[in-house]
């Protein structure tokens, strides 16, 4: 980013020919410090800034027979500009310089005597001034100094906190995380009074310069995996930034399996029970959407109301979901493979209504059931983004249409329809999966309507063979989920009560795998 | 990552170039098929045919789920030939996997190949199942027992199966599926049965009815038995699980019938052995309820019950006497299994007598201890009372 | 070169499925009749010896697959030979498996469909799981084995209703010849075959654990084999179960609870898919491994996809039908296996055996001259 | 056409397995395979065009009878 301004004020000297008499004497090693002259400097701001109607210049002058001009930058808008007024301007232009002795640098004066505010650095780095007035910060310049005041001063509109639409729980904390990262960070910090919790900035995008914090607390981390997610990190090489999706993107395992190797949640509850786990957090600046990894496949199943609840309530979830999954990604395929397969399968009261159904429709039941599925995703997507009410009424359409209307003309049989509304409403229970979901149901889809039930039983074979030989961050995917160990079950199948989770999951955390700290008790188990 | 990427391509190719070369083997649909939920099989003799009657699935054209039943007739040298000229008459493949019957007529029954035949094929093909119901048309042909449902509209082999399956509570037929029923052609000394099916013309409509049995020598047609015979059968082999034991009562005063209701009966089979002579022993142990009184006895006096239970005992050891006589002497089949009961217990005695079991079948000895108990007696206590 | 480590749990689930694998669907030791219960009892024992003998030889070389303590044993040049004798013996009942499950899938339902075809799709599950390694095949076998087992429960006690003790009587009736033809059969047949595992499963992570391993997984394959063929003889008797080729199918045909809890054969097919898919993935990973070794290469990775190819093809040429498939399988296979499930593993022990002694002696010698 | 299907099959599996193989293994790796994966495609090929080729079941069962007897 800094190579670029440079290239551009350069260009602008060989191609414009403006503000010769500043540029002329900048010597490339002296055009990235700053000058003496505040003239000159306020010139070199000025074109660096230029064509920027945002950034805001303002003069002033300290009180007293030395008076020393000053100047202020910031930008509008991302500025407090009652901080600006009260705690720079009012200050510095009411104090006197006369009473500070020679010996004192006049910017020591300002930082400790005059400007009230409780981050201030200062530098004489063009760069670094020019990036914090672009972070909403305000630097202020002082004659005859080489050092400029970089002020906070950042106050930025930005929502509030608020229940996260997508992870709505009747029972637990309703705060989500916001689009700014500070904020975000301070919901998890308040959350772990522990100076073993980590915060890492990090700065990604070469032009965005997006601010990414990692989180983790330290004695519960895998030092291994905190190094790999580092170096994975070092190695983007992105413009910009936008949501922390990219970044997932960018430092996923198994980059093309449908499967998230790297969760997201825009709850601090949850994330900060992750960071118990030993995980790490990736918070990005500009989404609400906190990364947590290393991510295993039975997380798609753990939704933290589970762990407020009661643990038989929990536990039923769980089940359901995991029934969910397989409803979701099986029952078309299944009802394709036993209606053109393996009627055999079928009790004779069962096929002969599917029979009856099925007269006159003009698709294969295979087409019939990618038709309807592939209408269920729109009407779906279609809906996500509609205002509230449209949606609602977008829903009914669909129903009426799909259900009554398509039936009726015999376009599509009944059974059909509640084949894919099955298959559509139990796609709800894993609500983080859709992607894999749909990916996995057309694959089985297909393959059933090859092997028929082999088919889909080859698909299944396919699909743990991929997600058994996933990995995340060194992790095995499928962690746990082939033992039936007591230790294990507990939180995967099942969620067991509190007071039996006594230790953490094991491989992620090898330094200090003890959740409870009542005396022996944890102990004598291990 | 560019494995995973190569072998999805690499999956997809193949996929491609497995469908495009040769379609969809064994996918089918349903509509395009004719579910077939019955067959009879006939023997013509003058042009040495087999004839079969297949029931299967009419197509409602368009209306509400409503379906019924339909039957075709088609001819062939041999059943599998028949079953393939299905296909010309009713231009659909046939759809065998939901068969629940298998009606055969007396002229296939009587005739080993023919019945072998039937088998082999029910067996061999993979579409029918094992556990099909195998029955024995008492009418001329077994086919008019399927055609009768398409006056009526309906499904005679549905009606069938749930007739069959109610075995217990009736007792006057032993339903047999058409695995066991090749199990036991295949068992050393042991024949098999097959339930018989009617046809009865009440004032409305006609009505299939099962009971009875066909009584084979192996393979062949030897024999009938009636409905009460084939009760005193199931008592015999074991099997009896419900029915109704009506007692003539013998007392001096007015009493009427009595009805006991078997709940519950144990048979068990013995071989006594000594000096070279095998007797059969059958230990019938038979739970009942009194379901019905005529008269004004009241048994539930203990003396009185006690008679009831004796007088119960007797005659059940007569109609299993009887029915024991009469298959031995008429039929020498051994339909009762007693061979396998000779060969668990004896089996060294076995190898000597199995050449000629029949004839050592035929001669058996038999010693039938009944004991009846009555457990209880329905809701009433007492015979209804007639006032003086 | 990839040692892939595999825990002990996992090594006990592979062998299981192993187990399970073809023989869940028909049985093999027919010949003693009604009591081929009991030569699978008895050809159990003997697995368990070998076993037992082939956990010896692992233990005594714990970092070496079969392959490698052949060449130790026998030099490089006969080493070579023997190595490439088991290769073919692996490639060829590899080859036999793949047939036993396809003709399977291709007689009881897909009978239209071309075998090759399901073949090719079957070789493509195996080819992509073999290339993971061990690893994911450890982990998805241990992941397997629990709804397996589960499915071989259900199905035992759904046909219980259907039943018949006098099924299984009288006890040994049919001599003493028969017995032990049938009790070699099935030896050969799936429980013998745990020589395999001393290739594929050469690491464990508990050094020490090759006969917990091996005896653990055969005894309780062995055990399920036992208890199917049980329930098959109880339910079909013997004289349909011989008649038939799948017998379990059968059985589990005839399953009808209630009216409503029935047609479920489809429940052991999956058992029968699943499992059958490890085994067949087992010799495919143990003759790419031999293939690999007899060229000198460190790993087995490259030669995987041409070695299932050429499985494929020989299963087209090898026979015509299964008729003709079973009966080479009643008369021949015993006889042509016995030398490598038997009498190889024990000149191996032996000469293992000696080998490590003297080493042992020498070292003795160095340090107290 | 099942002479045009395995050539297909074999070219796609081909091209494909040997891109990653060079790039990843030593040269003896490769001729190994190129070899293994030649002769699979000859007895497709032969097979698809269907031409009987020896059974090694024969000779196996020859020399296991010859040896049991």
């Amino acid at each position: 980013m800094f190579k670029n301004i440079k290239d551009r004020i350069m260009n602008k000297k060989r191609n414009e020919n403006i503000n010769e008499n500043i540029t002329e004497n900048i010597t490339e090693h002296e055009a990235w410090e700053l000058n003496q002259s505040l003239d000159k400097n306020k010139a070199l701001l000025q074109t660096i800034l230029d064509n920027d109607d945002m950034v805001t210049f303002r003069d002033f002058e300290t009180k007293g027979k030395a008076s020393l001009k000053c100047f202020i930058v910031c930008v509008n808008g991302m500025v407090n500009n009652e901080m600006i007024n009260e705690n720079i301007i009012q200050p510095v232009t009411n104090a006197s310089l006369d009473e500070i002795s020679k010996q004192t640098k006049i910017t020591d004066a300002f930082i400790n005597k005059i400007i009230v505010s409780n981050s201030i650095t200062k530098t004489s780095d063009v760069n670094q001034l020019v990036c914090s007035v672009l972070y909403g910060d305000t630097i202020l310049l002082i004659e005859n100094e080489t050092e400029a005041l970089i002020i906070d001063t950042k106050g930025w509109g930005m929502r509030g906190i608020s229940e996260p639409l997508a992870e709505r729980v009747v029972r637990g904390p309703r705060e989500g995380f916001t689009e700014s990262v500070m904020p975000n960070l301070a919901l998890i910090r308040k959350r772990i009074s522990n100076p073993d919790l980590k915060f890492q900035f990090k700065e990604i995008g070469v032009r965005t310069k997006t601010k990414t914090c990692l989180c983790y607390i330290n004695g519960l981390v895998n030092p291994k995996i905190l190094q790999e997610l580092m170096e994975r990190l070092d190695d983007i090489n992105i413009d910009g930034i936008t949501d922390s999706g990219m970044i997932e993107e960018l430092i996923k395992d198994a980059p093309l399996s449908p499967f998230a190797t790297i969760g997201n949640t825009e709850r601090p509850d949850v994330v900060v029970s992750k960071l118990l786990e030993g995980r790490i957090a990736l918070v990005c600046d500009g989404t609400p959407f906190v990364l947590t990894l290393p991510y295993l496949f039975i997380e798609y199943f753990q939704a933290n109301e589970d762990y407020y609840n009661n643990y038989i309530y929990g536990s039923i979830n769980r089940l359901l979901k995991g029934f969910g999954f397989f409803l979701s990604t099986s029952v078309p395929a299944v009802y394709v493979a036993l209606i053109t397969f393996h009627q055999e399968m079928i009790p004779t009261p069962l096929i002969l209504s599917v029979f009856a159904a099925r007269q006159g429709i003009p698709f294969p039941t295979v087409v019939e059931a990618v038709i309807m599925l592939i209408a269920f995703e729109i009407l779906r997507e279609g809906g996500i983004r509609l205002p509230g009410p449209i949606g609602s009424a977008i829903g009914f359409v669909g129903a009426l249409i799909i259900g009554q209307a398509a039936v009726e003309a015999k376009f599509v049989s009944a059974p059909m329809i509640i084949i894919v509304a099955l298959t559509g409403i139990s796609n709800f229970l894993v609500p983080k999966m859709f992607g894999p979901l749909l990916v996995m149901r057309l694959l089985f889809l297909i393959s059933a309507s090859f092997l028929g039930l082999f088919g889909y039983l080859f698909g299944v074979i396919g699909l743990f063979i991929h997600l058994m030989s996933i990995r995340s961050f060194g992790l095995p995917y499928m962690l746990h989920t082939g033992d039936l160990k007591m230790q294990d079950i507990k939180d995967t199948t099942i969620r067991a009560p509190w007071w039996t989770m006594k230790n953490r999951p094991k491989l992620l955390a090898n330094e200090d795998s003890n959740r409870q700290f009542t005396g022996n008790l944890g102990k004598k188990e291990r | 990552m560019k494995k995973l990427f190569l072998k999805m391509i690499v999956l997809i190719l193949i996929a491609a170039n497995v469908f495009m070369v040769s379609g969809c083997w064994n996918y089918r649909e349903i509509d395009e098929m004719e579910i077939i939920l019955g067959a009879a099989i006939d023997y013509d003799e003058k042009s040495n045919k087999v004839i079969l009657t297949a029931e299967y699935v009419k197509r409602s054209g368009g209306g509400e789920g409503e379906v019924g039943p339909e039957v075709v007739k088609t001819e062939g040298e041999n059943v599998f030939d028949a079953v393939r000229n299905l296909v010309i008459k009713t231009g659909r493949k046939a759809l065998w996997s939901h068969t629940k019957v298998l009606i055969i007529s007396e002229d296939v029954a009587r005739r080993k190949e023919q019945l072998i035949s039937i088998m082999d094929w029910v067996q061999r093909l993979t579409e029918t199942r094992d556990d099909i119901w195998i029955l024995l048309s008492k009418e001329k042909t077994a086919g008019e027992i399927l055609e009768m449902g398409i006056e009526a509209q309906k499904m005679v082999s549905m009606d069938l199966t749930d007739l069959l399956k109610n075995e217990g509570s009736i007792s006057k037929f032993h339903a047999v599926p058409i695995w066991q029923f090749i199990d036991r052609i295949a068992a050393d000394g042991i024949s098999p049965t097959i339930p018989t099916v009617h046809k009865t013309l009440t004032e409305y409509k006609t009505m299939s009815e099962i009971f009875g049995t066909g009584v084979f020598n192996k393979t062949k047609l030897v024999g009938w038995l009636n409905g009460a015979e084939t009760m005193s059968y199931l008592w015999v082999i074991g099997k009896l699980k419900g029915g109704i034991l009506v007692l003539q009562g013998n007392d001096s005063n007015e009493t009427g019938k009595m009805s006991l209701e078997i709940q519950k009966n144990r048979t068990k089979r013995k071989v006594n052995y000594s000096e070279g002579e095998i007797t059969m022993q059958l230990d019938i142990k038979t739970t009942v309820r009194i379901a019905e009184i005529g008269g004004e006895v009241n048994y539930m006096d203990e003396s009185a019950t006690e008679k009831l239970e004796n007088d119960a005992a007797e005659l059940i050891q007569k109609r299993v006497d009887d029915v024991i006589t009469k298959v031995q002497q008429a039929y020498h089949s051994d339909i009762f299994g007693f061979a396998g009961v000779v060969e668990r217990e004896l089996p060294d005695e076995w190898e000597k007598i199995k050449r000629d079991w029949d004839q050592v079948f035929t001669d058996l000895k038999t010693d039938i201890n009944v004991e009846v108990e009555i457990r209880e007696s329905a809701l009433k206590s007492k015979p209804i009372k007639v006032g003086e | 070169m990839n040692k892939e480590v595999i825990s002990d749990k996992q090594g006990i689930s592979i062998i299981i499925l192993y187990m399970v694998g073809t023989s869940s669907i028909f049985m093999t030791a027919l010949e003693a009749e009604k009591d081929s219960w009991l030569a699978i009892i008895m050809a159990l024992f003997m697995a368990l010896i070998v076993a037992f003998i082939l956990a010896r030889i692992k233990t005594l070389f714990p970092e070496d697959d079969l392959f490698q303590i052949i060449e130790k044993c026998f030099g490089k040049f006969l080493g070579k030979g023997i190595i490439l004798l088991y290769t073919g013996y692996l490639f060829y009942t590899g080859v036999l498996v793949l047939m036993n499950i396809t003709q399977f899938i291709n007689i009881s339902s897909l009978d239209e469909t071309p075998e090759i075809i399901i073949r090719v799709a079957l070789m493509l599950l195996c080819v992509w799981i073999v290339k993971e390694g061990m690893e994911v095949l450890g982990r998805w076998s241990e992941f397997f084995v629990i709804p397996i087992i589960g499915f071989i429960l259900i199905f035992i006690c759904l046909s219980i209703p259907k039943m018949n003790i006098h099924h299984l009587f009288p006890i040994l009736s049919v001599g003493i010849t028969p017995m032990i033809h049938a009790t070699h059969f099935v030896f050969a047949f799936p429980l013998g075959e745990t020589v395999i595992f001393t290739i594929a499963i050469s690491q464990l992570s508990v050094k020490k654990s090759y006969y917990k391993v091996y005896m653990t997984g055969v005894l309780i394959g062995g055990i399920i084999l036992l208890v199917i063929c049980l329930t098959n003889l109880l339910v079909l008797g013997i004289n349909i179960t011989s008649g038939v080729y799948f017998q379990t199918h059968l059985t589990a045909s005839l399953i009808d609870i209630g009216g409503f809890l029935q047609r479920i054969e489809a429940v052991m097919t999956v058992v029968l898919i699943l499992a059958g898919f490890i085994k067949l993935s087992i010799y495919l990973l143990a003759t790419s491994m031999g293939v690999a070794k007899i060229f000198g290469r460190p790993d087995y990775r490259f030669v995987v996809t041409p070695v299932a190819l050429l499985m494929i093809n020989l299963s087209v040429i090898l026979f015509d039908s299964i008729m003709e498939f079973m009966k080479w399988d009643v008369e021949i296979w015993p006889y042509f296996s016995l030398p490598f499930q038997v009498i190889f593993p024990i000149i191996i022990l032996i000469i293992a055996e000696a080998k490590k002694k003297r080493t042992k002696n020498s070292i003795r010698e160095q340090t107290c001259p | 056409m099942n002479t045009v299907a395995v050539i297909f099959l074999y070219a796609i599996i081909g091209s494909i397995e040997t891109v990653s193989l060079y790039k990843n293994n030593p040269k003896k790796e490769c001729v190994l395979y190129e070899i293994a994966l030649l002769t699979a495609f000859i007895i497709s090929l032969l097979l698809s065009a269907g031409v009987e080729l020896p059974n090694p079941a024969d000779y196996i069962r020859h020399m296991v009878e010859r040896l049991v007897g």
